[in-house]
C-alpha cells in the first residue's frame, strides 16, 4: 500500500512539475508551481520530514507561490525578451540532452547510495538529551549548526535591504508595496476572522518546535501571511521604509543571536556556546525575537519594495 | 522505500535545469529554478531518510538544511521578483 | 486499521490527481481557483488520513498549518487573478 | 469498543471520500462555471467534515481533537469566503 | 597543533564583525554605519587578520575553530590555514579603501540618508562577512551559506543606480549566482548520502573515486566557475562589473569572483585531491587559457573604460585555473605554482580594485568613459591615472611587481614540468593586457580636452595606495610568501 502510496505522490509531482515547466502562459505555471509544493509538503511528510514538510507548505508553496502569482499577474505578458536569451534549435537540443544527462546520472548514483546509509542520526540522537529539546531538528538549527540560523536570520535582513533598494527614487520612505484600497465583502471578513486564528496557529508552531514539528521560520512564515492578509484587506498598513520601529523588528531576532553568540565566546570560550544546564531557555529567549524579525521579513519580502512616497 | 522519491528528485533536477537554460521568459526562469531547488531539496529529503537511525526517523541535519535553503530560496525568489517588476512591470495594477 | 487509513490516504490523493486535470487544462481562471480549492482540502485530507495511518499525529500541526496558508493563498490566488482578468 | 470506533471511523472516512470524489467528479464534468462551483464547495467542506468527524475517535486526546476540528473550520472558512469571491469572478463581477 | 582559545577567537572575529556591522547598520543609518565602517570595523578586521597571520606564522598550524563548541562531524568548524590568512588580509586591504573611497565620493554620508547609501552600507559589510566566512569555512554547507551572502550583498549593489541597463545586469548576474549556488548544493547532498559528513577535512580522509562522488565534483566545480565568471561561464561579469558604481565594481572583481576561486582551490586541493586526474586539471587549464585569450582580445575591442576592466578581470582570471595542471606537475611539495596562483589572485585584488577606482575617477572627472577621449584624464586626475598605470604593470607582468612575481613563478612551473604550453599561454596573455592598457595610457597621457568636473586627492590616493600595494608585493624576498604554504592539506607538517 505504501508504496502504491508513494509511486502515485511522485507521479502526480513529476506531471505537474513537467506541466509547470511547459505551460504556455506564465500565469497558469504559477497554478501548477503551487500544485507542486503542496503535494511536495506530502512527499515530504512521506519521507518522515515533517518539519521540512511545514516549511514547504508555508514557504515553498504558501508565501512563495503567492509572490509568484503576484508577479505573474503584474507583470501581464509585458516581459520583454532579450532576443540573446532565446535558444536556437541546435542549442534547444543541446540543453535537453544535457539536462536529460544530468537527471540520469543523478537518478543512477541515488538508486547506488552506499547502505548502510551514512548519517548524522546517531550523532544528533546522542546529543540531544544534554540541550533540553526534544526535536532534533531545531538542535540542529539552534545548536551544533547555529551558525547556520543566526546567518540565514542575516541573510533575510539583506533580502529586504536589498528589495527595498529597488525602489524608484521618488519612492524612496514610502510604505513598502503597492497601495491597497479597503476592501469589502468576503475579503473583509475573512481578513477580520482569519488573522487572530492564525496568530494562534503561527505562535503555536514556533512554540511547538522546541518538541515537536514547528519553529521559528514556519511559524514565522504563518505570521507573515496573516498579516499580509490583513493588509490586502487594507485594514494595516506598513509603516514607511526605514522607519527606526520597523527596522528594529527587522534587527531585534540577529542583533540578539549575535549577542548570545559574542557572550558564548567571551564567558564559555567559543562563538555560540550556550550555557550548560540552561541552553533550553536560552534558546527560547533567541526564537521570540527571531520570530519577529522573521515575519516582519517575510512579510516586507512579500509586499515588495514601495512604489510611491508616502 | 526511497526509490520513487530519489527518481522524482532526479527527474525534478532535470527538468528544473531545462527550464532555466531554454526558457527566455526571466519569469519562467525563475519558476524552473525553483522547481529545481525542490528536487536538490528532495535528494536532501531521501539522504534524510535513508540515514534514519537511532529512533529517529529522518537524520536531522540534512532537514535543517533543507529548512534553511527553503528561506534562502523564498528571499532570492523576492529579489528576482522585486528586480523584474522594477525592469518590466510598469506601475502597480491600480484597483 | 492502519492499512485502511493509508489505503484511505491514497484513494484522496488519487481524488486530487485527477482534480489536476482541472488546474492544468484551465481554461478560464475560474476554474483554475476552484481546482486550488479543492487541492487545498483534498490535501488536507490526505495529510490526515496520513497522520492517523502512520500514528504520527504531529502531523497535525503541519495540517494546520496548510490550512491557514490555504485560506490565504487561495484569497491571494483570486485576487491575483481577478486583478489580471481586468 | 475499540471495533466500534474504528468501524465508525471506516464508514465516515468512506463516505468522506465518496464526497471528495464527488466533488472532483463534479469539477471535471460539469457544464458550466456555476454548477461546477456549487458542486465544488459543498462536496469539499462535506467530505473534510466527515474525514474529520471519523477521525476524532482516533486521535490521541483533546488537544489532537481541537486540532481537527480546527482544520474543519478553517477550510470551511477558507471555502465560504473564496466561493463568493470566484463566483463574482466568474459572473464578470467587479470582484470587489 | 592544538590551537590556542585566542587564535579561534579570531577566527570567529574575522567573520562576524562584518555580520555584527550589516545587522546593525539599518538600525545606525547610512551615516552611522559609514563611521563605524571606517573607524571600527576596518582597523579591527586588519588587526584580527594581522594576528591570525602572525599566529599561523608562530604556530606554522592552521587553526581549527569548532563553534559553539561542536566538535564535527555534527558541528560547525572554521579552519584558517596560511592561505586564509592572505586572503584575510587582502579582504581587509581592499574592503577598507574601498569603505574610505566610497566615504569620500558619490556614496558617503554627504549623499545624506537615501536608498543608495542604506544599501550600500549595509551591503559592503555583508559581502566583507560572505569572503570572509569563504575564506575560512570548513564545513560544505556554511560555504554555500557564504555564497548567499554574496549573492545578496552583490545584486542589489550592481543596480544601485536603478538604470534598465545594470538592472537588466543584475537580473543576468543573479541567475547565474543562484544556479552556481544550487549546483553547489546539489553536490553537497551528494557527499553527505555519501560520507554521512559535511567538514572539509573530515571528508578528506574519506573520499573514494565513486560515482557519486564524482558527480558532486563536477556539479560544485561547474557551480564555482558560474560564480568566479571563469570562461565560458563568464558571460554575466562584464555588464555586472562595469555597470555597478566604481566601489562597487573594485569589491566585486577584486574579492567576490576569487572567493569562488578560493572554494574551488579548497575543493580540489584540499578535500578532493584523490579525484584530481592531469586530464582534469588540463581541461580546467585549458578554459583558464582561453579566458586569457579570449578575455584579452574582448578588452581590446571595448570602447569604454569601465567594460575594458571588466572583460581584463575575465582574462586575469583565467591565470588562476593554470595553476592546476602546474601544481599536480610538480607534485605535494612543489610550491612555485601554488604560490603563483595564489600571489596572481592576490596582486589582481590589489590591482584590480585600484583600476577600477580609478576608472570611476576618471569617469566623474570627464562625464564619460570611452576610451578614446580620455584626453584630459592625465590633467583632471593625475593620481588617479598614475594609479591605473602602476596597477596596470602588475596586471602585464612587468617587473617588480605582485603581477610580475606570480606569473614569472607559474611560467617556470611550466617550463620546468615539461607543459611549455601553458607558458605560451602567460606569455601570449601578458602581451594581450599590454595591448589593452596602452590603449588607455596613451589616450589618457598628453591628450587634450577639458575635464568636466574636478575630482579631490583623498579618493585618488587611496586607488594610488592600492597599486602600489600591488607592485610592492613584487619586491618582497619569495621567502617572505612562506605563510601561504602553512596548513596546506597533503604538504609536510
Amino acid at each position: 500500500m505504501t508504496l502504491a502510496l508513494d509511486l502515485l505522490l511522485a507521479g502526480a509531482i513529476l506531471v505537474v512539475a513537467a506541466w509547470t515547466v511547459a505551460a504556455r502562459d506564465g500565469f497558469a505555471a504559477c497554478f501548477g508551481f503551487v500544485a507542486t509544493g503542496l503535494l511536495l509538503a506530502l512527499a515530504w511528510v512521506r519521507l518522515g520530514s515533517v518539519d521540512v514538510a511545514l516549511t514547504e507548505a508555508a514557504i515553498g508553496a504558501g508565501i512563495g507561490g503567492v509572490l509568484l502569482l503576484n508577479a505573474a499577474a503584474r507583470l501581464r505578458g509585458q516581459e520583454t525578451v532579450d532576443p540573446g536569451d532565446v535558444a536556437r534549435p541546435w542549442q534547444a537540443r543541446g540543453i535537453a540532452a544535457l539536462c536529460t544527462a544530468v537527471a540520469v546520472a543523478l537518478a543512477a548514483v541515488l538508486l547506488a547510495l552506499p547502505v548502510p546509509a551514512p548519517g548524522l542520526a546517531p550523532a544528533a540522537a546522542a546529543a540531544l538529551p544534554p540541550t533540553g529539546l526534544g526535536n532534533p531538528v531545531t538542535a540542529t538549527l539552534m545548536t551544533w549548526r547555529a551558525l547556520d540560523t543566526l546567518l540565514e536570520a542575516v541573510v533575510v535582513l539583506l533580502a529586504v535591504i536589498g528589495v527595498w533598494s529597488l525602489a524608484p527614487d521618488a519612492a524612496w520612505g514610502g510604505r513598502p508595496g503597492p497601495q491597497v484600497p479597503p476592501a469589502e465583502g468576503p475579503l473583509a471578513l475573512l481578513a477580520r476572522v482569519l488573522p487572530p486564528i492564525g496568530l494562534v496557529i503561527g505562535l503555536h508552531i514556533v512554540w511547538a518546535g522546541a518538541d515537536g514539528p514547528g519553529g521559528k521560520f514556519q511559524g514565522g512564515a504563518i505570521l507573515a501571511a496573516m498579516w499580509v492578509l490583513a493588509w490586502m484587506a487594507g485594514l494595516v498598513r506598513p509603516p514607511p521604509v526605514g522607519s527606526r520601529r520597523l527596522v528594529l523588528a527587522l534587527v531585534a531576532g540577529p542583533a540578539v543571536f549575535l549577542m548570545v553568540g559574542l557572550a558564548g565566546l567571551a564567558l564559555a570560550g567559543s562563538f555560540l556556546a550556550l550555557p550548560a544546564g540552561f541552553s533550553k531557555p536560552v534558546i527560547l529567549a533567541i526564537e521570540a525575537p527571531l520570530t519577529l524579525s522573521i515575519a516582519t521579513g517575510l512579510a516586507l519580502l512579500l509586499l515588495g519594495p514601495p512604489a510611491r512616497a508616502a | 522505500m526511497t526509490a520513487p522519491y530519489a527518481l522524482l528528485a532526479a527527474a525534478l533536477v532535470g527538468l528544473g535545469l531545462h527550464g532555466v537554460l531554454a526558457h527566455a521568459e526571466p519569469l519562467r526562469r525563475l519558476l524552473a529554478f525553483n522547481l529545481l531547488g525542490s528536487g536538490v531539496f528532495l535528494v536532501f529529503g531521501v539522504v534524510a531518510r535513508r540515514g534514519a537511525a537511532a529512533g529517529l526517523e529522518a537524520d536531522p541535519v540534512p532537514q535543517a538544511i533543507v529548512i534553511t535553503g527553503l528561506v534562502v530560496a523564498f528571499a532570492a525568489t523576492t529579489l528576482a521578483v522585486a528586480l523584474l517588476l522594477r525592469l518590466h512591470g510598469g506601475d502597480p495594477p491600480q484597483d | 486499521m492502519a492499512e485502511a487509513l493509508l489505503a484511505a490516504a491514497f484513494l484522496a490523493l488519487a481524488t486530487v490527481a485527477a482534480g489536476l486535470v482541472r488546474v492544468l487544462r484551465g481554461p478560464a481562471p475560474a476554474d483554475r481557483m476552484m481546482a486550488a480549492q479543492l487541492l487545498g482540502t483534498g490535501g488536507i485530507a490526505a495529510l490526515l488520513l496520513l497522520a492517523a495511518g502512520s500514528g504520527g499525529w504531529a502531523i497535525l500541526d503541519a495540517a494546520l498549518a496548510l490550512a491557514v496558508l490555504a485560506a490565504f493563498a487561495s484569497v491571494a490566488f483570486v485576487q491575483a487573478a481577478s486583478g489580471r482578468s481586468r | 469498543m475499540s471495533v466500534l470506533a474504528d468501524g465508525f471511523t471506516l464508514l465516515c472516512v468512506g463516505a468522506g471520500l465518496v464526497f471528495l470524489l464527488a466533488g472532483t467528479v463534479g469539477l471535471l464534468r460539469f457544464p458550466d462555471a456555476a454548477s461546477r462551483l456549487h458542486a465544488l464547495t459543498k462536496a469539499d467542506g462535506l467530505g473534510l467534515g466527515l474525514i474529520v468527524l471519523g477521525l476524532l475517535p482516533q486521535a490521541a486526546g483533546l488537544l489532537g481533537a481541537l486540532k481537527l476540528m480546527a482544520i474543519w473550520g478553517l477550510v470551511l472558512l477558507a471555502g465560504a469566503t473564496v466561493g463568493p469571491m470566484i463566483a463574482r469572478h466568474a459572473t464578470g463581477g467587479s470582484g470587489r | 597543533m592544538e590551537a590556542t582559545p585566542a587564535g579561534s577567537s579570531l577566527v570567529v572575529l574575522a567573520v562576524m564583525l562584518p555580520v555584527a556591522a550589516a545587522t546593525l547598520a539599518p538600525l545606525l543609518g547610512a551615516r552611522g554605519a559609514q563611521r563605524a565602517i571606517v573607524l571600527g570595523l576596518l582597523p579591527a578586521s586588519l588587526a584580527v587578520a594581522a594576528a591570525i597571520a602572525a599566529a599561523v606564522l608562530r604556530t606554522g598550524a592552521a587553526i581549527p575553530v569548532h563553534v559553539g563548541g561542536w566538535a564535527p562531524p555534527l558541528g560547525i568548524a572554521f579552519r584558517a590555514d596560511g592561505l586564509s590568512a592572505a586572503f584575510l588580509l587582502t579582504s581587509a586591504l581592499v574592503m577598507g579603501a574601498t569603505a574610505i573611497f566610497a566615504g569620500r565620493t558619490g556614496l558617503g554620508a554627504a549623499a545624506g540618508t537615501g536608498r543608495a547609501p542604506l544599501a550600500f552600507w549595509t551591503l559592503l559589510p555583508a559581502l566583507w562577512a560572505g569572503v570572509n566566512l569563504a575564506f575560512v569555512a570548513n564545513d560544505l554547507f556554511s560555504v554555500f551559506i557564504a555564497l548567499e551572502l554574496l549573492t545578496f550583498g552583490a545584486i542589489p549593489l550592481v543596480c544601485l543606480d536603478g538604470s534598465r541597463e545594470t538592472l537588466a545586469a543584475a537580473l543576468r548576474y543573479l541567475m547565474f549566482a543562484l544556479l552556481g549556488s544550487v549546483l553547489w548544493l546539489l553536490g553537497v547532498a551528494l557527499l553527505h548520502g555519501t560520507y554521512g559528513v559535511l567538514d572539509l577535512v573530515l571528508l578528506r580522509g574519506a573520499v573514494r573515486p565513486d560515482a557519486a562522488t564524482i558527480l558532486a565534483a563536477v556539479l560544485m566545480t561547474v557551480g564555482l566557475l558560474a560564480k568566479a565568471a571563469l570562461f565560458p561561464l563568464h558571460l554575466w561579469l562584464p555588464a555586472a562589473h562595469a555597470g555597478a558604481p566604481a566601489a562597487v565594481s573594485a569589491v566585486l572583481s577584486a574579492l567576490v569572483v576569487k572567493a569562488a576561486f578560493f572554494l574551488l582551490v579548497r575543493l580540489w586541493f584540499g578535500t578532493l585531491p584523490a579525484l584530481l586526474t592531469p586530464a582534469l586539471a588540463g581541461l580546467l587549464a585549458a578554459l583558464g587559457a582561453a579566458a586569457i585569450l579570449v578575455g584579452g582580445v574582448m578588452a581590446l575591442r571595448q570602447a569604454r573604460l569601465k567594460l575594458l576592466v571588466a572583460y581584463s578581470t575575465v582574462a586575469q582570471l583565467g591565470y588562476l585555473l593554470l595553476m592546476w595542471p602546474l601544481v599536480l606537475g610538480t607534485g605535494p611539495e612543489g610550491t612555485g605554482a601554488w604560490l603563483g596562483g595564489v600571489l596572481q589572485a592576490v596582486s589582481h585584488a590589489l590591482a584590480k580594485a585600484a583600476m577600477f577606482l580609478a576608472a570611476g575617477l576618471i569617469a566623474v572627472a570627464l562625464g564619460h568613459d570611452r576610451v578614446a577621449a580620455l584626453g584630459p584624464a592625465g590633467r583632471a586626475v593625475p593620481i588617479g591615472v598614475l594609479a591605473f598605470a602602476l596597477a596596470g604593470l602588475s596586471l602585464m607582468g612587468i617587473p617588480p611587481s605582485g603581477g610580475f612575481t606570480a606569473k614569472w613563478l607559474l611560467l617556470r612551473a611550466a617550463i620546468e614540468t615539461g607543459q611549455w604550453w601553458w607558458a605560451l599561454v602567460v606569455v601570449g596573455g601578458g602581451l594581450l593586457t599590454g595591448g589593452y592598457l596602452y590603449r588607455v595610457l596613451s589616450s589618457a597621457i598628453g591628450g587634450d580636452g577639458e575635464a568636466t568636473a574636478s575630482v579631490p586627492l583623498a579618493p585618488q590616493a587611496v586607488a594610488l595606495g592600492l597599486a602600489m600595494l600591488s607592485v610592492l608585493l613584487g619586491l618582497l624576498p619569495l621567502y617572505s610568501f612562506g605563510l601561504v604554504q602553512i596548513g596546506r592539506p597533503g604538504m609536510a607538517p
